[in-house]
């Protein structure tokens, strides 16, 4: 008998039977069901969930990438380079800005949700006025809103009460996921499964992987696919080598390195796209030593950003502001802090530290198995910083560890600066620059300052685009540039490798998938 | 009876131990930084909730008090909950302190019970392939010692020995899996997903057996009994097969006793390797997430695993040699 | 020529080593085995005695090999067969039983089930009933108490005694033509050695086994051999009638055998005789009881009863000796004389004061009168120090005198013992036993005492050794005043040196009596089953036949009731069974603890009459 | 009952010069008399070494990073090997021969002072319980089997999993980790040590507990067990790397066998160096190691065999 791998699974699982073992190959005995047709997609995510299925609970891109597949938006945002501003209705079937303050939706007709409950405009009243509350962790809205419900089928976003245009949900509805109302009157149900309207239904959490199912009934047709596993993989090898093994149909970011190696076998595919999350290096701004302006400056002058992009090769591309160029509003920032020693030593002497003299030990914080090279160019920026005199400590994390040291807290978050980055499904540049910066929000720097809050405000408030671009281009991005609550490291280039089999799936800019026309077989 | 006195005495020992190790581990938890209270509410939560939290589980008790509380729910079977991870198993974090789903944590037992048939299957794999690897090798060095047989197992051992089993792991896995595609390296979806971990732990463990059992088999062959049993009669075949060997195993019976925690942190880092669904993993993520139910949950776990294959170890060594008294 | 009962022809045999030509360990080896007769081979360790036991069964190994010679069995060369014929005769035809009963078998396995194994390997036909059957009928045939409990116990269950019986059952079970007995009673106690022989005599009737018995000892191969061969560094010497060895041995080197041999009886043998003196240390009532685990219980203790009342006086100057046989408390008394450790009960006093009473200083002080010379000199010195350090060790700790004159006075007193000074800065690794012993006895010296204890002090020594030594004690005493406590099984060593004897019995001092009424007119039937076993060429007054023993005594942890001799004394009366006898004074401090003697004078005297 | 001779007794001058030595001694030179051991410790030597000098004598830092310079293969293999960088360098351009040299510092550093703790504690006690025995044993037993039953893994990565992880830290988790062993071995030593003959004949002389075991008990019973110890350090040394390579051990930019082969693993398959070479050098301390203190452990049971 040949000894290949095939035989050998059939008497390891023979094996298990007779020794009565609890252990079954299941990929043994269920593959031939879907032998001839398409096959469930295997997704390795790079980034845990929460555990929390409230899609306001949580920034958690993975767990956003998740939605994606269940939930349903308004419309969806493709941002591709050569069109960047469209728009792709999907629960809306059309948008009308009526006045400054109020946004009309007209809605699709016959959707339901996972759970049978058809999909109305009081969903929306729904999701907008909950998920707008102030307090909900995924500060995605710009602000409280009220929906008003002219029919089932027509919802107008009113922010009339609320003192800023209502045109900011114009890019956003690409981003906020639809829930239903029902669920949303009882919040636990909410946290306990997803329920939307997406191409996929949730089946089950089963350890690490979240198990979809087709949606027959998705509003776009049904899926090819009779259903997608997501699993989350915290190694960035681990993925690699499962793809390799055949285990997984497509994963996320990719590192230079393993694209040259995927690239020189046969029967893969890869995509690289410039994405709209920027890497950030965080400062915690709430407290000391990082509430000195001059000391955040002193340490963005330190870091040499082109050693970084060396580091990251294909995984990054330079960007000189708080958004990414894929982003509303980005720009070169003109007095964007640059490597520069002696500017870094003038400051250090100006916040008091000449030399680093009298720094306590400041502690820098990473994830690992998430973004590429975190932990290289970690190590890069914790040698530059210890070169100009600042005493770093280094940590590196495990992505949920990281995770639940990475927001902003009462008395300032973990550690003095932490490395993450932000993506968000739409080209509206406050899901990132409001968020962070406004003191209503300040997710994970903390930052307080009036100055700040009234540009943003000012930017928020401006209702012609072309008004609010040039607010965000010459005012806030330079305030940024002066104060920087955070360094703006790259944008980064989001890498997804798959079988060559599977077809057919769209990746969007923050990492988002549309797989419901996907094949795979 | 002589039974049942020996492993009540045995158990009540055991007890006394495993009574010390909960203490320790559980004072060492407490007295370490990191609020147990803020861990289970998470960073973002304002103080108040902090406090509410610790008071709610007593955390302000003296930790005599916390330790008896634990004392009774341990007799219970309950060994806590996780502070992090759900019922479902999936590795979660970032979420928000008000989270309703922070009420449905997994009970640290039932990860336990999940988990730990996958470890002893490895780790039975292992030993199973340790004892094919090391018995020919530690038997004929046993029977020859100084000659080719003797320096083949020596050097063996020491090559082994020498593996660091963690980078053995890392280069198995790429040759088997990703350049030959052999055999499958990462997590667990059937059987043949344990054999490159086993092989690892096997080569960890097979040094240990193999020097063991050359030594034991060469001091029993100096024995009387075995000089004289051709005088009496009997032929080699059966000195060497039922005797020597028999005699030579209990040594070989106690090192398991005693390597047993040496395997353990073998197993720990071969899991983490191979993301081997077991308890190391577990008891790796735990630690790295400071979940301290886990951790001591393990801790419990194990210590109980090890006083009851300690037991199971003395009852098997005196079942070979009726002299040895427990 | 061989006549035709010859079974068992050994020519020319020559042992070497594989490394050394001209090493020869046995040196043209010729004699024969006829059918239901034995033949003695004696020789001192080294001469070759077990070689040739081995070599005669093919058993020698690396670095051993065979030079030259035959084994002849039945016809047969065994040296040339094939191994699987081999297989056929040894262990089968040829029985062989070695000298350490207690590791002969593989102790985790019951002992039954092994010859067992044995049987079926030599005869594969047997079925696995028919072996046991066979084993024990066997078993039965050596007289081991119910043999269908003990088959399935395991060899530690066994005294040694029992357990030799069980070897020669291992040899015999075959119904072997030849039994090669290597030294079979070396281990074992002197009743019990005499037990093993008696039963050999009636084995070789019973199966008209051709027997070669090799002993170390000559009074012991006389006991049973028709004729006794003499080996010297690995040559045969001489051959000849056990009786025309004695009488009129040839070869010098057997005579000088017979010339070393203690005395114990003869006209030539005098014993010294008791002093009357003041009393240095007395011994009142004392007990000392260890606990050990029970095997069957949570925590259970047994009480092992080592030592159960002993009164004893010992007078300043005197020699006095305690004897007995394996497990009667010899160990422990010694222990507790030495005040090593302290009786639960009971009081020692030395030189009038009570040491229990005493603090720890003021013993500490006293420690320096009384000191214990150990048993073996191999074990009772630290191997890791110079031979002057550990001298000198004793004045350190009591700081008896200044640092600089600690090494004055070590050399005196290894000078006094007979130790070359140039020595001194040695480790005692490569010195030999007497040397050993010497040292033993130069750091008690040192500090002074009054009294040596000497636990078993001489027994490993050799004859030679053992007289120089007895002289440097005799000249010790003349000079320091010396008195002595002789510990020791030896019989007749005790009948050399001491003035009074100390027999004891599990736990207690049966007798005490002087020198000679202790061996000419003993009182107590343990005192004269012992005299009755102890192997000597003397004109022995207490023949084995009508006072040896059988059984074995009982466990000290199950006392049984009345007196603990009973169940082995061949004169036990009624009230044995209920009263324990207590000792009896009679005259001149010596005393005795039996029924008899107090009951009724006149069987008593009866009895002494019988005995002399 | 007679006790037969030692079989030094019989020999030759030689021999007995050679019984003159301490058993320690005697140990050190039946162990260099094996090629193993003298194998085991030249490479040791080197190794250590070029440990201890090479870095000091380099011209480059071990931690300078030179992003231009990364994945520089090892000697004549691949097209841009240097003689600068012997082993080639890393992911960020460090030198990799230095990262190694200087992990095996901190490598063997751990090693050694963990062992010293661990022996130190674990002897103490062990002779302690083992000499005074009643409940002074019995509570350092209890004591000591509730430590044994804690795997040291599990101990050493919660306490380094929730404290900072530096060398001092790593020594003294590991070393309060690791001393039961050595105490329940020194404790059967030291039983058995105190029931010998010559042990009562110290007791007789009047000689007290402690004077005792400071003055024979622990001389006779810690050399061999110190002998042995050397597998320890071997045994430690891979600890040591399984805490780096799970991240609780001494953090990076120091580098250590495990930092280097757990930041190498993700290059393996495109540059087998990184994480290769570290693990061919704890490889190579570890045979030299494990070479040493077999022989040792050999040497050691011959010598205590042959009757010391």
């Amino acid at each position: 008998m040949k000894f290949d791998r095939r035989n050998f699974l059939k008497v390891s699982a023979m094996a298990s039977v007779i020794t009565g073992a609890p252990m079954i190959n299941r990929t043994f005995f269920s593959s031939p069901a879907f032998a001839a047709t398409d096959k469930v997609i295997t997704f390795l995510s790079a980034e845990n969930l929460t555990g929390n299925w409230d899609p306001t609970s949580h920034t958690t891109l993975g767990q956003i990438n998740l939605e994606s597949f269940v939930f349903g938006y308004l419309t969806r945002a493709p941002m591709t380079p050569g069109n960047p501003d469209e728009i792709v209705f999907e629960l809306a079937e059309s948008m009308e800005l009526l006045d400054e303050h109020r946004l009309q939706f007209k809605l699709r007709k016959g959707v339901k949700f996972h759970n049978g409950e058809p999909f109305t405009a009081n969903d929306v009243k729904a999701t907008f006025e909950y998920a707008s509350q102030p307090d909900r962790p995924a500060a995605w809205y710009p602000g409280l809103c009220t929906v008003d419900v002219v029919d089932d089928h027509t919802a107008v976003v009113n922010t009339t009460e609320h003192g800023y245009p209502a045109s900011l949900f114009w890019f956003l509805s690409a981003f906020l996921p639809i829930m239903s109302a029902k669920d949303l009157a009882d919040l636990k149900t909410l946290a306990s499964r997803p329920n939307g309207t997406g191409a996929f239904k949730f089946v089950k959490q089963d350890g690490n992987t979240t198990v979809l199912e087709a949606n027959a009934d998705f509003l776009g047709g049904a899926p090819k696919v009779p259903g997608l596993n997501m699993t989350f993989v915290g190694d960035a090898t681990t993925r690699m080598l499962s793809l390799l093994s055949g285990e997984a149909d497509i994963i996320e970011r990719l590192e230079g390195e393993q694209v040259e190696t995927i690239k020189a076998k046969q029967g893969f595919a890869i995509n690289e796209a410039v994405s709209v999350e920027n890497k950030y290096l965080w400062f915690r701004c709430s407290k000391p030593p990082f509430n000195n302006p001059t000391l955040r400056k002193a340490v963005a002058h330190a870091i040499d950003r082109d050693v970084i992009l060396d580091v990251l090769g294909v995984s990054g591309t330079a960007s000189n502001a708080w958004v990414s160029p894929v982003k509303f509003g980005y720009v070169d920032t003109p007095n964007y802090p640059k490597y520069d020693p002696a500017e870094c030593q003038r400051l250090l002497a100006e916040a008091g530290f000449p030399g680093g003299q009298g720094l306590p030990k400041l502690q820098y914080i990473t994830s690992v198995g998430f973004y590429p090279k975190t932990k290289e160019y970690g190590e890069v920026i914790t040698a530059m910083l210890q070169e100009q005199g600042f005493d770093v400590e280094f940590s590196a994390m495990e992505i949920a560890a990281w995770a639940d040291n990475l927001y902003d807290r009462p008395g300032g978050g973990p550690g003095d600066m932490i490395d993450c980055g932000w993506a968000t499904g739409s080209p509206e540049p406050d899901l990132v620059l409001r968020t962070h910066f406004h003191s209503s929000s300040k997710r994970i720097c903390g930052i307080e300052d009036a100055e700040l809050d009234a540009v943003l405000d000012k930017e928020r408030n401006a209702t012609d685009p072309e008004a609010r671009k040039k607010i965000i281009q010459e005012e806030l991005m330079p305030m940024l540039a002066e104060k920087v609550p955070s360094l703006s490291l790259f944008t980064s280039v989001f890498i997804h490798a798959m079988r060559e089999d599977l077809k057919g799936i769209y990746i969007y800019p923050n990492g988002m998938m549309d797989a419901s026309k996907a094949t795979n077989t | 009876m002589y039974l049942l006195s020996f492993l009540t005495r045995r158990l009540f020992q055991g007890a006394v131990v495993l009574l010390i190790v909960t203490f320790a581990i559980f004072t060492l938890l407490r007295i370490v930084p990191g609020d147990p209270a803020r861990l289970i509410v998470g960073g973002m939560a304002p103080d108040e909730v902090v406090v509410q939290k610790a008071e709610e589980l007593g955390l302000n008790d003296p930790i005599p008090i916390q330790f008896v509380r634990y004392l009774g729910d341990l007799v219970r079977g309950d060994l806590g909950n996780s502070f992090f991870r759900p019922k479902s198993g999936a590795t979660v974090g970032a979420a928000a302190f008000d989270d309703p789903t922070r009420d449905d944590r997994a009970e640290v037992l039932t990860l336990i019970l999940e988990t730990i048939p996958l470890t002893l299957q490895l780790a039975g794999l292992a030993v199973v392939f340790a004892l094919i690897m090391s018995f020919p090798l530690g038997v004929a060095a046993g029977l020859n010692p100084g000659k080719w047989q003797d320096k083949l197992a020596f050097f063996t051992g020491s090559l082994f020995v020498s593996i660091p089993n963690f980078w053995l792991g890392i280069v198995l896995a790429q040759v088997f899996s990703v350049n030959l595609g052999i055999l499958p390296s990462l997590g667990y979806k059937g059987f043949e997903y344990t054999i490159l971990p086993a092989v690892v732990l096997a080569i960890g463990i097979s040094p240990f057996i193999i020097r063991t059992l050359s030594v034991s088999i060469a001091q029993v062959m100096q024995e009387e009994f075995i000089t004289v049993a051709p005088l009496r009669g009997l032929r080699r075949s059966r000195i060497v097969g039922a005797h020597a060997i028999r005699n030579a195993s209990i040594p070989l019976l106690n090192l398991f006793g005693i390597q047993l925690g040496a395997l353990l942190g073998v197993l720990l880092v071969v899991e983490l390797i191979f993301d081997y669904p077991g308890l190391g993993r577990l008891t790796i993520n735990a630690v790295l997430q400071r979940d301290f139910p886990i951790i001591q949950g393990v801790a419990v776990f194990i210590s109980a695993i090890f006083v009851f294959i300690n037991i199971a170890v003395d009852l098997a060594a005196s079942y070979i040699d009726p002299r040895l008294e427990y | 020529m061989r006549d035709k009962d010859t079974i068992l022809l050994i020519q020319d045999l020559t042992v070497g080593l594989a490394n050394d030509p001209s090493a020869k360990i046995l040196d043209r080896i010729g004699f024969e085995l006829s059918a239901g007769k034995v033949l003695g081979l004696i020789g001192e360790a080294g001469s070759g005695k077990t070689v040739l036991a081995r070599a005669i069964v093919k058993g020698i190994s690396d670095p051993l090999v065979y030079k030259s010679g035959k084994v002849v069995y039945r016809g047969e060369d065994m040296l040339a067969v094939s191994s699987e014929k081999l297989v056929k005769i040894r262990g089968n035809s040829i029985g062989y039983i070695g000298s350490n009963p207690s590791g002969s078998l593989d102790p985790t396995l019951p002992v039954g089930n092994q010859i067992v194994e044995k049987l079926r390997s030599v005869n594969p036909s047997l079925s696995e009933k028919e072996a046991t059957e066979r084993v024990l009928e066997v078993l039965a045939a050596v007289r081991i108490p119910s043999p269908e409990v003990r088959f399935h116990e395991y060899p530690f269950q066994f005294s040694g005694g029992m357990m030799q019986r069980v070897m020669i059952v291992d040899a015999l079970v075959t119904n072997p033509a030849v039994l090669i007995a290597d030294n079979i009673t070396q281990a074992l106690d002197v009743t019990v050695a005499a037990q093993i022989i008696r039963l050999i005599k009636e084995l070789r009737d019973q199966f008209s086994t051709a027997i070669l018995f090799i002993s170390s000892s000559l009074p012991v191969a006389e006991m049973i051999a028709d004729e006794i061969l003499v080996l010297q560094q690995g040559r045969v010497v001489e051959k000849a009638t056990p009786e025309k060895l004695i009488m009129s041995p040839q070869h010098d080197y057997t005579k000088s055998l017979l010339a070393r041999l203690p005395r114990i009886w003869g006209p030539e043998v005098k014993a010294p005789t008791a002093i009357e003196a003041s009393t240095l240390m007395s011994v009142d009532d004392v007990y000392r009881t260890y606990l050990v685990r029970k095997k069957n219980t949570f925590n259970g203790r047994n009480a092992v009863q080592a030592v159960r009342g002993i009164t004893l006086d010992i007078r300043e100057g005197e020699n006095i000796g305690i004897v007995g046989e394996s497990g009667c408390g010899k160990s422990t008394l010694t222990r507790l004389l030495a005040w090593l450790e302290i009786p639960e009960k009971g009081t020692i006093c030395f030189g009038g004061r009570d040491l229990s009473e005493l603090s720890w200083k003021e013993l500490t002080k006293l420690r320096q009168s009384f000191q214990l010379l150990l048993q073996d000199p191999y074990s009772s010195l630290p191997a890791r120090m110079p031979v002057g350090r550990i001298i000198a060790e004793g004045l350190l700790i009591h700081k008896v005198c200044k640092k600089s004159e600690v090494r004055g006075r070590v050399l005196a007193a290894m000078k006094e013992v007979g130790l070359d000074p140039s020595i001194e800065n040695h480790l005692t690794v490569g010195l030999s036993a007497g040397q050993r012993q010497r040292i033993n006895i130069a750091r008690a010296l040192v500090l002074k005492p009054k009294l040596m204890i000497l636990d078993e002090t001489l027994s490993a020594l050799d004859q030679v050794e053992q007289s120089k030594l007895f002289e440097l004690f005799e000249k010790l005493q003349k000079t320091h005043g010396f008195t002595y406590i002789f510990i020791s099984h030896d019989m007749a060593l005790v009948r050399k040196v001491c003035h009074r004897v100390a027999v004891m019995y599990l736990g207690r001092i049966v007798e005490l009596a002087d020198n000679q009424t202790l061996f000419q007119n003993p009182a107590h039937p343990y005192s004269r089953a012992l005299l009755s076993a102890v192997p000597t060429l003397d004109d022995h007054p207490f023949k084995s036949e009508e006072y040896l023993l059988e059984g074995e005594p009982p466990s000290p942890v199950h006392i049984p009731n009345g007196c603990v001799f009973r169940s082995r004394c061949p004169v036990s009366i009624e009230r044995c069974k209920t009263d324990d006898p207590r000792p009896t004074p009679l005259s001149h401090g010596s005393y005795v603890a039996c029924h008899l003697v107090v009951e009724s004078a006149v069987d008593h005297a009866k009895i002494l009459e019988n005995s002399v | 009952m007679s006790k037969t001779a030692s079989p030094i007794e019989t020999t030759e001058a030689g021999i007995v010069t050679e019984a003159l030595r301490t058993p320690a001694q005697r140990m050190l030179r039946q162990a260099w008399a094996s090629s193993s051991f003298r194998l085991g410790f030249g490479i040791f030597l080197l190794l250590l070494f070029g440990a201890l000098v090479f870095p000091e004598i380099s011209s480059i830092d071990p931690t300078k990073m030179n992003i231009k310079g990364r994945f520089i293969p090892p000697l004549f293999l691949g097209d841009n090997w240097s003689w600068a960088h012997p082993l080639g360098t890393d992911h960020l351009g460090r030198d990799l021969l230095l990262r190694c040299l200087v992990g095996l510092r901190y490598s063997v550093l751990i090693g050694i002072g963990t062992v010293t703790l661990m022996f130190t504690v674990g002897c103490a006690l062990g002779l302690v319980s083992g000499f005074k025995g009643k409940l002074t044993d019995t509570i350092i037993m209890r004591i000591t089997d509730a430590q044994l039953s804690i795997p040291m893994i599990i101990l050493a990565i919660t306490i380094l999993g929730i404290s900072r992880p530096t060398a001092p830290a790593i020594i003294l988790v590991l070393g309060l980790a690791g001393w039961p062993l050595y105490a329940r071995v020194a404790r059967s030593a030291a039983l058995s040590e105190k029931s010998k003959e010559y042990i009562r004949g110290q007791r007789v002389l009047g000689a007290s507990d402690l004077r005792i075991i400071i003055l024979f008990v622990a001389p006779a019973v810690l050399p061999p067990i110190a002998f042995v110890a050397v597998l320890d350090v071997a045994a430690i040394m891979i600890f040591e790397s399984i805490l780096g390579f799970i991240g609780l051990g001494i953090q990076p930019p120091t580098p250590t066998f495990g930092n280097i082969i757990a930041d190498g693993r993700k290059y393996l398959i495109n540059y087998w160096w990184i994480a290769t070479m570290p693990g061919v050098f704890l490889l190579f301390t570890l045979t030299s190691l494990n070479l040493m203190g077999s022989a040792m452990e050999n040497a050691r049971n011959k010598v205590l065999r042959g009757g010391a």
